[in-house]
């Protein structure tokens, strides 16, 4: 394009609206229901031990889920968020990245982050707050990270990821490193400004981002016809000049598939590109949320019918790389594992003291190591009020 | 009188205010048929229909400029920030443009009216993004009103009071009085006025001044000052801008003591204003300085969520500590 | 769309990307260059009157314009901003548009301001921020506003009107008025968060807006390839459901009639319209910006070829309701006028003491008061200090 | 040593900054070819090409979260923000996001090494949207260190110590300035320590506070009240957020009064907190109260620019009254 508005120049005479769907985009589907693959589809290339991998991470967030709802209806955590019907969308997307594609994510992302390594240990020691907690008991549950395994530290506050995946992957380019980023978001988060920041910026500068919206229909209470009335979310990529391609977030070898695609070609061209997966947030928005309030009954029913593990199960067992006894038991074992650490890690320890004001600077400044040594002569005044750290103060 | 909660007895104020003017209009994220996650818009859509109470997309830096529109054209907006930690996408919109609104146009235009309702502070597990109390990054902008209720009853009459204002009122709800506090509320519509204290025990050792959920923190406290034969002056400022300076300066002056408490980190908080300003006017009354309670200069932590707070006993040994200096 | 994702699903089963410039939208071009009208266009029903007004307002904006700037180089007034080049768009827009709809602009826009009916004595007293300025002196120059005329007092920050405008919009449909809201802005301003915020709430609220992007090429130094990859600004609107249309924005027939659709489309059905107009900023961002420091002299001057005036008062020589002489002297006799009114307006006293504190609130809070009775007593001690308002303090 | 103005320094410093380090990458709106539009990047997208210093979308909030994202990375991003009116669409991804990154992950990620700068103040008839001091908004922040100069060697020392930092730093520059002051400047590579306060002319009367574009105004009252026989400590705070409360609790000490001078409204300003810890401090020293000269609690105008500002006079009147209250 050569003139300054930056826009092609066709000319009509005739006043006509462009439609506001004039644009659609179809979705990927490459794993039917029964496991067996679409007429007319290819199964992407995969190694039996990345399949594999694929199949338990999905299989223990599932249990993992599972369990710590239960841990937080009894009371042993605080707040929980399951990614039920969405297993397929974070996990086959993060099988397709290099372990070294920074991953910034939501919060419903536990499969990628389950994918890329996090231990069982980890995942609890986050939830129970712990001192052992990478990130020092100061988040709710659910908001992990790991400098070591590439998985940004989730944070809150919607949208705010996304214009920052943008930064990163062009620091990523500057330094020369072959990697991509990954950036999770929800279509409800896609409505915040800091998405509109954010893919312009990564297409305008140039910054090899996968942008992976998961749309799952709703937004807490927000059904996605009041988040929007466009077609989905993918169609917005026009609007950046960036290429786009939806799937069935249900279908880990469609989401597979599309997000190495997305990968190759970002990581070739520092190009951004944005991915949409068609899925459906099955379970509460969280721990604190009650969707009969919201949605019917039979709209679940319905799409739970649509289970991405199941798929890939039954893909696996007609493959012959899946024996069915052996994985259910498996199954069963996780469950008492899960239990296991989760008993060890309620009872470890809080972070220490010193830990309420760690960080804040990379060193302590003057006023906060007062506040701290105040603090402290107060709690030796009152041991009783602040057990957690009263006993173990140097 | 009615026995409410917080919770209700807001929503029997929007309620009481849709019915009375047919331009008051409550919208944010979740706000509509599910009545907003603490369900404090709860029924208000299948009363007033769809277009009066509305779901918004997840956008607060639009709901606040949607809200300055609607504003502008002469209609009530009352919009809820889900959480006061996810007003600050909206602060442009808020401290350049609803605060700015009827000044910059020589009064062509304003958007008083407008009401920005949204949960505020700490006290239910919720860690840095689920507990903050802005109150004074909006305190520092001429042009706004702000309050902050400390049970039902005042709840119910300082929002009444924000939506009737011609000015736009930033209400924050301490949520986690929104089920715990109850008390008697009045079925009837009334307002409390903004902008001024309330003095809610007399007393003559030394001035305890708080708002919103710290009020009952400092109640305890008092009370144990109270054992050692200490008598406290209690205030609850109610509205942060404006404030009402008289009635802390004429407590001041009898008790020669302040000791104020907030949840919001020190450094910055608006203790330091009122500090500065009663300093200033009660120079020659101060018997000891004036202390501050407040949380750490720290983002508000989950797992030492206890040790962080202004809690009862810090502000009894402030308490204490101001009067024997 | 019945699926809660709110996308229409249609299955491949091969991974293509949607190229990100899959939409490309025409450009509405009547006015040819000449006057005439283009081969196969036809002129929009206009009556002599409008067409006349249409033409004076561009006119004296243009006079305006050159005269003001040189004011500012004179030190007479503070800061100026043209609008060169983009006369049509604005006066083409606002001509489409009821009296009663609400106009907010960005800055550029005292086109559809003047055709509005603001008086040349309006415009200088805010330009020299005296006594009679509707905004009381408060705003640089070119912040211009008036509620009689329903135009919104212009503010800096940019992109704040565009939620803005879907606010009010969808204030007068509750209110059963039969207007609708114009909101115009910049290309560049377009990137700002809340271009995103304003434009997905306008569409899911149905607000009847008209936003009016002006791609004019350039914001202050940044070329549009800078500032977005997209195909122009109307594209974006896919990614909201909106209609959109693209005009040459020197083509004010073209303007017309597309914004008089756009309105048409916008009262009937609530819902909001995208128009971008194509055009160039060919005067300097403003009179502290000096271009040369960033754009060809020769791009200048290929631009300055497409002039939006030149054409329409062809157009209406040819159909003989415009005088070539009388005219070109009316335009000598606005010369004159804009000088007298300018002497006029710079005598004219600063607002008084007591504006410095007005319209903060409704009425002044306490500490105002106190503040300006502390401010009033310090001015009598010094009063040469503050020759403005000492000599007459009340 | 080089006779520069305040941006020649600051151009300067960044040039020495992206010379020393390759991770260092200025960008923000017209920060590019162009060199901003104070021209403060000028030359720098020449010497180190277009990949380390950019032209961004105009978007502040994007900047931001660019930034954030960037440094998180571990590169040393610069981002401008054209004025200091346009930081606020970016105040959730400083105030949640920047100032909370480290805390937050428990060190696993920071954005130290992450610099905004912005032109800022008065003093231009830029009205209300081109002449704020906005720190005060920042200063509530805790993980977020806040510096402004005063001349051109202070800007060059501070902004090298900002880049340098591992922390956030905003550094605010007095725009009024960036011409008008002009100094003597080392060429080589200098840092000025931040979190330290320095005094710049010794007193024994009262201690005078303030920073920025405000220390010249300052020093005219202080010539005015020595003309009267009174003895003024100057203190240039430098740095707002750690700021240097011992060197200021030091000089209050001694002089037993302390006028505190800012550009920013009066109420919830900086001078509040320092006031509020002072009076904390120095209670048995203060011999009159603290006083705060600031601007008035409205937008910043226009036309009566003059009357709002905190100028010499009032700061001189203000001298005056501490030493004769
Ligand atoms: C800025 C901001 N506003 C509001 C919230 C409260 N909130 C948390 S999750 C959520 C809904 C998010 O929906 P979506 O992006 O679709 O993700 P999903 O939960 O469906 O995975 C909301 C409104 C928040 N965390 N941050
Ligand atoms: C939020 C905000 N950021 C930055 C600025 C400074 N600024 C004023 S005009 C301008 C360029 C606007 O360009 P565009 O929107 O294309 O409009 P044009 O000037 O071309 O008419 C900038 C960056 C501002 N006024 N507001
Ligand atoms: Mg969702
Ligand atoms: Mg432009």
């Amino acid at each position: 394009m050569t003139n300054p508005n930056n826009a092609t120049i066709s000319t009509v005479h005739t006043a006509e609206f462009t439609s506001g769907h004039a644009l659609q985009i179809p979705t990927l589907r490459i794993l039917q229901d029964d496991g067996t693959i679409y007429p007319g589809a290819v199964a992407p290339e995969l190694d039996k031990e990345t399949a594999l991998k694929m199949y338990h991470s999905m299989s223990f967030i599932r249990v993992l889920d599972e369990r710590m709802l239960a841990a937080q209806r009894q009371g042993r955590i605080s707040f929980y968020m399951q990614c039920l019907g969405e297993e397929a969308a974070t996990v086959g997307s993060a099988a397709a990245l290099d372990d070294k594609d920074m991953i910034m994510a939501q919060y419903r992302e536990q499969g990628a982050l389950r994918y890329r390594g996090f231990s069982l240990e980890q995942f609890m020691n986050q939830l129970f707050s712990n001192e052992k907690d990478l990130g020092k008991g100061r988040q709710m549950p659910v908001h992990y990270g790991s400098k070591d395994i590439y998985y940004m530290t989730i944070s809150s506050p919607l949208g705010t990821q996304i214009p920052q995946a943008a930064g990163y992957a062009y620091a990523q380019k500057l330094r020369g490193l072959a990697n991509v980023t990954i950036c999770y978001f929800g279509e409800g988060a896609a409505s915040e400004g800091d998405f509109h920041a954010g893919l312009n910026m990564a297409a305008v500068h140039k910054a090899p981002v996968l942008f992976f919206c998961r749309n799952n229909g709703y937004a807490i209470s927000t059904p996605a016809n009041e988040q929007f009335k466009g077609d989905g979310i993918a169609c917005r990529a026009v609007g950046y000049g960036m290429k786009a391609i939806r799937v069935d977030g249900a279908d880990i070898l469609a989401v597979y598939q599309a997000t190495k695609m997305a990968r190759e070609y970002a990581l070739e061209t520092n190009e951004p590109v944005l991915l949409e997966s068609i899925a459906y947030r099955l379970g509460a928005h969280s721990s604190s949320d009650d969707p009969s309030g919201y949605r019917s009954k039979e709209e679940e029913e319905q799409w739970r019918k649509n289970d991405p593990i199941s798929r890939f199960r039954l893909w696996l067992l007609a493959k012959g790389w899946l024996d069915d006894e052996a994985d259910k038991a498996q199954i069963e074992a996780l469950r008492a594992e899960i239990l296991d650490a989760l008993k060890v890690a309620e009872k470890v320890a809080k972070p220490g003291i010193e830990h309420l004001i760690s960080d804040v600077y990379a060193e302590p400044i003057p006023e906060l190591e007062r506040q701290l040594a105040e603090l402290k002569a107060h709690i030796r005044k009152y041991p009783d009020a602040y057990p957690i750290t009263s006993g173990r103060m140097s | 009188m009615a026995k409410m909660n917080m919770l209700q007895a807001i929503n029997n104020a929007l309620d009481l205010a849709m019915a009375k003017d047919s331009t008051v209009v409550c919208f944010g994220e979740d706000v509509g048929h599910f009545g907003g996650v603490f369900r404090a818009t709860s029924k208000l859509q299948e009363k007033y229909g769809k277009d009066r109470c509305f779901n918004t997309p997840l956008t607060e830096q639009g709901i606040a400029g949607f809200a300055n529109g609607m504003a502008s054209q002469g209609m009530k907006p009352v919009a809820e920030i889900q959480f006061a930690d996810y007003i600050f996408p909206a602060f442009d919109q808020i401290v350049n443009e609803t605060a700015k609104f009827r000044y910059r146009s020589g009064n062509e235009f304003n958007v008083g009216g407008l009401v920005f309702r949204t949960p505020y502070g700490g006290g239910i597990a919720g860690g840095h993004y689920h507990s903050q109390s802005p109150e004074a990054y909006f305190a520092h902008t001429p042009g706004l009103k702000i309050a902050v209720p400390r049970d039902p009853y005042q709840a119910k009459g300082l929002l009444l009071a924000s939506i009737a204002s011609e000015d736009p009122v930033i209400f924050f709800e301490p949520k986690k009085l929104y089920r715990a506090s109850t008390g008697e509320v009045p079925e009837e519509y009334y307002e409390i006025p903004l902008g001024v204290a309330e003095v809610m025990q007399e007393g003559k050792d030394v001035t305890v001044l708080a708002w919103g959920a710290q009020i009952e923190i400092c109640q305890k406290a008092i009370e144990m000052a109270a054992a050692q034969g200490i008598s406290c002056e209690l205030i609850d400022l109610r509205s942060i801008l404006p404030w009402d300076v008289e009635t802390v300066v004429k407590s001041v002056t009898k008790t020669g003591r302040l000791v104020i408490n907030h949840e919001a980190p020190l450094t910055g908080g608006f203790a330091g204003e009122i500090a500065a300003t009663i300093q200033q006017r009660c120079f020659l009354h101060l018997e000891s300085p004036i202390a501050r309670v407040c949380g750490l200069d720290t983002p508000y932590p989950l797992a030492l969520e206890r040790e962080y707070v202004a809690d009862h006993l810090k502000t009894f040994e402030a308490i204490v500590a101001s009067v024997k200096f």
